[in-house]
């Protein structure tokens, strides 16, 4: 019970509030609004994080709403994980807005840019500390929102505009999803609070596989996996802070949150956890393929991110709570820094095409330094964050005793290393290739928050590594529960040499001078190009899903108009026959009627209103003529 | 000093020229002026009563009197604003003429 | 000395007492009342008379001029010859003119200023109606000039008049008040509304406890002069009958002795207002050495010869100046005045004097600040230097 | 004294008969000026009785209030509506007679009514001085005073939102 929870996501509310209406006057004062309030979020969350970490359990809640018996509470709940979200969101949202004033400096919108910013702050935050699904399905929806109007954010273009729409509408598939098991969970008898779920699944109503498998929807669509993915990469359409805050720290995480949050939901069912794990495997796998071809530097960052995600999710669906957990927050740290140094990149050369790139390095050294450690990260090389939690990840594949997945997990793996140096190669090594482009450094406001990131990127995983004695995991875990495993020196050593393995593949391929690349690419020329069209998903889309639906459409517009209007003008002509009548007896019956009341009225009130003259002297004549009346009557008597 | 029943008569004939003066005058600030001999009749009788009442009741005749005064001149003010606010719309001040809302 | 200061009342009393050897009392106590009228009626005149010639010779000598010194020696009989032009002049009533209005606005604004000479105190045992509501009697009888003002605006059918008694109500109107109000410290402090009472209130000090030794004798003494000026219509404020702007005002259509009524209404207000403020502020007669009376002439003289500086230096303002600074800053300050004496009366030794002055320095600050009003733009002479 | 006595009631009964004249003169003068000029004077008659009464602190407040601030309203206000040369319509209206009657009729019938009352013959007390009155309206009647003051201040406020132009620029016609 802490009075000071709830102020955590009012804060950045308030800055919304602030900017939204005052936004226009305040001008770039507008970004410290929102960065202050991030920054005191912060502030006060740190302090209760560490409180968690040391073992208090802050949670309250309040009867919102009363169903016949049941109720719907609102409220927080701040346990393990949600402090550990609570440490990622408000850290990284916060260095977020730092960069996001140098880069959207010039931007016209600049206050309505971080009002939003503002807004989708306060709802991470609430889905973060929420108690319950209500809560977290509010929030959610209010971050889908902020996705829609952050990627839209330069409207003008034609594709940052469809980029949204199609992120909103296919978000919103999952999102039905996710509301249907909200739904279902309430019908098998749960209060929807997070902490009464043991219990619910305790009770085993049947009909919990199927809210479980419809939960796990919300997770597809918000944390782009397989087949809700495409909105994604799309997604980048939006300004790079936009991307590194919701589109690869945040908000699609919270998808992954979903299932941590609804983990005794899924533990219960075999079912639930294969199609989880299925899912998370092919979504990693197939994202990092076509990671592998793709040339724009955020799509390549956007499909590393789903296949993170992927990562992710197969931990969970694995059981590993923990090691999805850690990826989470690691991959937070060295994703948003990656976005940021690709927006620092795009900043500087004003292209985010990698072929026009190239030797980059000297002359953006705190941007190249930083992109790298984010780069050796991800790829997993050791001692940097994302080893340790990849590492948990396909340790957790192995304990399951899941061959192939881990087999998929560490070719993935090894695919992420590839295409991640092979971006690092070809933007900031070998020569420059086009040479109309004039790079610079970008501004300290810029890089601050890139070295901050950076230096996360190194130690937030050490935590989690055994040289802490696994502490986060205990931590999330509720400490003395956790059992620590031996280092499993198989997985160790699968996981350095996919990465390193990766990273030499690419320098060989980038770097040397072999002209591998083109020689690969004719030789697997179908995987080729089944990578470069992406699977073919938004064509397959658009010509079984929503081609359909426009024939539909059309189809039903031509009924509208050929049928129901024609009824509908029918009946309009009948009516007006009708009234035609009606008018004519309206004229001569019932007029009739009233104007010889009304001649009546008017005969006797000119009779009458010769009393009322409207003069107030006669009035006042009248008054004293009444007290003459009156004193004459009084001496009468 | 002479007899109260003569400042008395004094007054009630201030006070029917008063009467008539509001209800024959079509001038709107004729009217005021005639209710301000109205309103003085009355102060007057207050302070000629006062005058004539015993000692310790004398003050309270004489404070009647200020606040008619206080009274009348207050609305003196609001009633010459609205004749003044009424001349700027209607370009007379006969109080026959103002008849907009007769009917 | 004492026979000296109490040379007029003296020789009243001689002639009282003369009286009395062979007449009943009531007739006695008639011509008591017949004399000071008598004196009264004399004594404004011939001040009115006296006072052209000063402002005359004053503004002479401020212009760099020697004035009038023609008639007489130093031109002490000019007033007369101007009485005698003034006579034989002739009276010119206007077509159309309200007859009874025109004739007889010059003879009622006399009266009020005449009335008012009856509460002055000049000097000891020497007011001529000791009214136990002297000041408020003087003020309400300096109020009613209003009405022969507008008498003579509208009896004149000539829009300057018009426009000049308009510009007299509302002056009027609006520095009776802060007028007014000044006064009440006074009244406060010295318990009465008597003349008398004021002036003896004023006792000590060898003559010299005047009111406005004090903080709030000092501000309520400097409102109520500015006021007395503009209730004269005397420069600056003397807007009622700019001449640059509407001819005369209220007495454009005026001439002959008609004029000089007014004429001598509007000198016999500068001397009544002056000896009030004497009265009120500068402890009346009070005063060492001299014969009371003397002491009295003296400080109004001297305050007459402010006036008359004021219009030896000062331009005439504006209207919304007029109305500005007497809504906006006089009578703000006056209330805080009354404030301000009400403290003193409640409070002991030094700290009065602090908690006093501070508080009217302070407000006087924040006024001046708040009636910062607007300054027009600086003006740009194309063709001159 | 008793001759003085008798000319002080002389001059009180003369002031009466003056006031009562202005008075019939303001309300039947065809020329509001007129009319206004003469209830002044009427005001300052009835002040006269005042001092009379030994009311002086009421007789000059009379002079004060009404001859020197509502009189010169009224006239700043008949200046402000009625054009010069406006002679031609009509001051009465048409009840004139009838409330001739009226008036008379009540006139009448008040006399009747003072003349049957036994009035007290003579003051017995010193009248109230300005210091009572000033004792009274801070004692017993400061609620009264206050709520005086406060119409006041609502008048004053009242009176200027009323008469203040709306629009400057509209007026002009």
């Amino acid at each position: 019970m802490s009075p000071m929870t709830p102020l955590i996501p009012f804060l950045p509310l308030a800055a919304f509030a602030v900017n939204i209406f005052f936004g226009r006057k305040l001008g770039h004062k507008a970004a410290w609004v929102s960065i202050g309030a991030s920054t005191a979020s912060c502030a006060i969350a740190l302090p209760l994080i560490f409180q968690v970490a040391g073992g208090a359990h802050f949670a309250a809640s309040a009867r919102w709403l009363d169903l016949g018996g049941r109720g719907l509470d609102f409220g927080y709940l701040l346990d393990p994980f949600s402090a550990t979200l609570l440490f990622v969101v408000t850290i990284v949202g916060t260095l977020i807005q730092i960069y996001s004033t140098g880069y959207m400096h010039e931007d016209p919108r600049f206050s309505r840019f971080f009002a939003y910013l503002s807004l989708f702050m306060a709802a991470m935050l609430t889905l973060v500390i929420s108690d319950n699904y209500i809560l977290f399905f509010m929030a959610w929806e209010i971050m889908g929102l902020c996705s829609y109007l952050l990627i839209g954010f330069w409207f003008e273009k034609d594709s940052a505009a469809n980029a949204a729409r199609k992120a909103f509408l296919t978000t919103r598939v999952g999102d039905v999803g996710f509301f249907l098991g909200i739904m279902t969970l309430f019908v098998a008898g749960s209060s929807l609070r997070f902490e009464d779920l043991a219990a619910t699944v305790k009770a085993a109503h049947p009909v919990l596989p199927a809210a479980a498998l419809l939960i796990f929807c919300g997770t597809i669509g918000k944390s782009a996996q397989f087949p809700l993915h495409v909105w994604l990469p799309d997604a980048m359409e939006g300004p790079t802070p936009v991307s590194a805050l919701i589109h690869a720290a945040t908000m699609v995480a919270a998808g992954v949150f979903l299932i941590v949050r609804s983990f005794v939901l899924f533990e219960a069912y075999d079912a639930a956890m294969n199609m989880v794990t299925m899912i998370g495997a092919i979504t990693a796998f197939m994202a990092a393929f076509i990671a592998l071809t793709a040339t724009d530097i955020k799509k390549v960052l956007a499909y590393s991110t789903i296949s993170q995600l992927g990562f992710m999710v197969t931990a969970l669906g694995l059981g590993g709570l923990s090691a999805g957990t850690f990826h989470l927050m690691t991959h937070a740290f060295f994703k948003a820094l990656l976005f940021l140094g690709a927006g620092s990149v795009i900043h500087g050369t004003g292209t985010q095409d990698i072929r026009e790139m190239g030797g980059l390095f000297t002359k953006m050294k705190h941007t190249a330094w930083t992109f790298l450690i984010g780069s050796l990260a991800i790829a997993g090389v050791p001692p940097l964050a994302g080893f340790w939690s990849k590492d948990e990840i396909l340790l957790t594949a192995f304990e399951a005793g899941n061959f192939p997945i881990f087999a998929l997990l560490c070719l993935t793996a090894f695919m992420t290393s590839f295409y991640m140096f092979r971006l690092v190669f070809m933007t900031f090594f070998g020569k420059a290739r086009n040479h109309h482009i004039h790079a610079h450094e970008s501004p300290a406001v810029m890089t601050g928050p890139l070295w901050v990131l950076a230096i996360a990127s190194v130690f937030v995983g050490l935590p989690g590594s055994p040289f802490f004695n696994h502490w986060f995991q205990g931590f999330l875990h509720g400490h003395g529960h956790h059992a620590v495993h031996p280092v499993n020196w198989i997985v160790v050593g699968a996981s350095i040499s996919a990465g390193l393995g990766g990273i030499s593949l690419a320098a060989v391929f980038y770097l040397g001078q072999g002209g591998f690349p083109q020689k690969v690419a004719s030789a697997f020329r179908p995987l080729y190009t089944l990578s470069t069209n992406k699977f073919w998903f938004d064509e397959i889309y658009a010509k079984f899903i929503v081609a359909p639906f426009n024939g539909v459409g059309r189809m039903l517009f031509s009924f509208d108009q050929k049928v129901i209007d024609a009824a509908v003008n029918r009946t309009g002509l009948a009516t007006l026959n009708t009234s035609a009548f009606k008018n004519w007896f309206d004229k001569y019956v019932i007029d009739g009627f009233v104007n010889f009341t009304g001649h009546f009225t008017q005969l006797l009130s000119a009779l009458l209103r010769l009393m009322q003259t409207g003069f107030v002297q006669h009035y006042l004549f009248l008054i004293f003529l009444s007290v003459l009346a009156l004193m004459l009557l009084e001496m009468r008597l | 000093m002479i007899p109260l029943s003569h400042l008395l008569i004094f007054s009630a004939a201030l006070l029917v020229i008063g009467i008539y003066g509001a209800v024959v005058r079509r001038n709107i600030v004729g009217i005021l002026l005639s209710i301000e001999l109205i309103l003085n009749a009355a102060a007057l009788n207050f302070t000629a009563f006062s005058r004539f009442a015993l000692a310790g009741d004398q003050e309270a005749g004489v404070i009647f009197t200020l606040f008619i005064i206080a009274m009348a001149a207050a609305a003196a003010a609001v009633g010459l604003a609205i004749v003044i606010a009424l001349f700027r719309v209607r370009k007379t001040i006969m109080s026959d003429e103002i008849n907009l809302l007769k009917w | 000395m004492e026979t000296l200061d109490q040379i007029f009342v003296l020789s009243k009393k001689g002639i009282l007492d003369f009286l009395g050897t062979f007449l009943p009392e009531w007739v006695v106590t008639l011509a008591c009342v017949a004399i000071t009228i008598k004196a009264i009626a004399v004594l404004g005149p011939v001040t009115m008379m006296y006072l052209t010639l000063m402002e005359r010779k004053v503004i002479g000598r401020m212009q760099n001029r020697i004035g009038p010194n023609r008639v007489g020696k130093w031109g002490l009989l000019q007033p007369l010859a101007d009485g005698v032009k003034m006579l034989t002049k002739e009276d010119i009533v206007p077509h159309g003119a309200d007859a009874v209005s025109h004739f007889l606005a010059p003879i009622l604004i006399v009266i009020p200023s005449l009335l008012a000479f009856a509460v002055i105190p000049f000097g000891r045992g020497m007011t001529p109606v000791d009214l136990n509501v002297g000041v408020l009697f003087f003020i309400a009888v300096s109020s009613t000039t209003t009405i022969a003002i507008f008498m003579a605006s509208w009896g004149s059918r000539n829009k300057f008049s018009v426009l000049g008694g308009m510009r007299s109500a509302a002056q009027m109107i609006s520095y009776e008040v802060p007028m007014v109000l000044s006064v009440v410290p006074v009244i406060l402090i010295a318990g009465s509304l008597s003349t008398n009472d004021i002036v003896l209130a004023q006792a000590g000090w060898g003559g010299l406890k005047w009111f406005v030794f004090t903080p709030w004798g000092f501000f309520a003494f400097i409102i109520f002069f500015l006021c007395g000026v503009a209730e004269c219509n005397r420069s600056p404020f003397d807007l009622p009958e700019g001449e640059s702007e509407i001819v005369a005002g209220f007495h454009t259509e005026y001439s002959g002795m008609k004029f000089a009524l007014f004429y001598m209404a509007e000198f016999m207000n500068s001397f009544t207002v002056s000896g009030l403020a004497a009265t009120l502020f500068l402890g009346g007669w009070q005063g060492p050495f001299l014969p009371s009376w003397l002491w009295f002439f003296l400080k109004t003289y001297a305050l007459i010869f402010v006036m008359i500086w004021f219009r030896g230096t000062l331009p005439r303002i504006r209207v919304d100046q007029l109305m500005g600074l007497a809504w906006k800053f006089l009578m703000p300050l006056t209330l805080v005045n009354i404030l301000a004496a009400g403290l003193w009366y409640f409070t002991e030794g030094a700290a009065r004097w602090l908690i006093t002055a501070s508080i009217l320095a302070g407000s006087f600050w924040l006024l001046t600040k708040l009636n910062r009003g607007y300054t027009p733009e600086k003006r740009v002479y194309l063709f001159a230097e | 004294m008793l001759p003085l006595t008798l000319l002080v009631k002389a001059g009180l009964y003369l002031i009466m008969a003056i006031s009562l004249l202005a008075a019939v003169a303001s309300v039947s003068l065809p020329n509001i000026f007129h009319a206004a000029l003469a209830l002044a004077l009427a005001l300052l008659g009835i002040a006269g009785i005042y001092l009379g009464l030994q009311a002086e602190f009421v007789a000059v407040v009379q002079v004060l209030i009404y001859v020197g601030a509502v009189i010169t309203l009224v006239i700043f206000a008949i200046m402000l509506t009625n054009r010069m040369a406006d002679r031609s319509t009509p001051a009465k209206n048409s009840l004139g007679a009838a409330c001739l009657a009226v008036a008379a009729g009540l006139f009448s019938i008040l006399v009747r009514f003072i003349r049957s009352t036994p009035w007290p013959e003579t003051t017995s007390a010193p009248a109230p001085g300005t210091s009572e009155i000033g004792q009274a309206l801070m004692g017993p009647y400061v609620f009264a005073f206050e709520v005086i003051s406060v119409i006041l201040i609502a008048v004053l406020i009242g009176a200027m939102v009323i008469a203040k132009k709306d629009n400057p620029g509209e007026d002009a016609p």
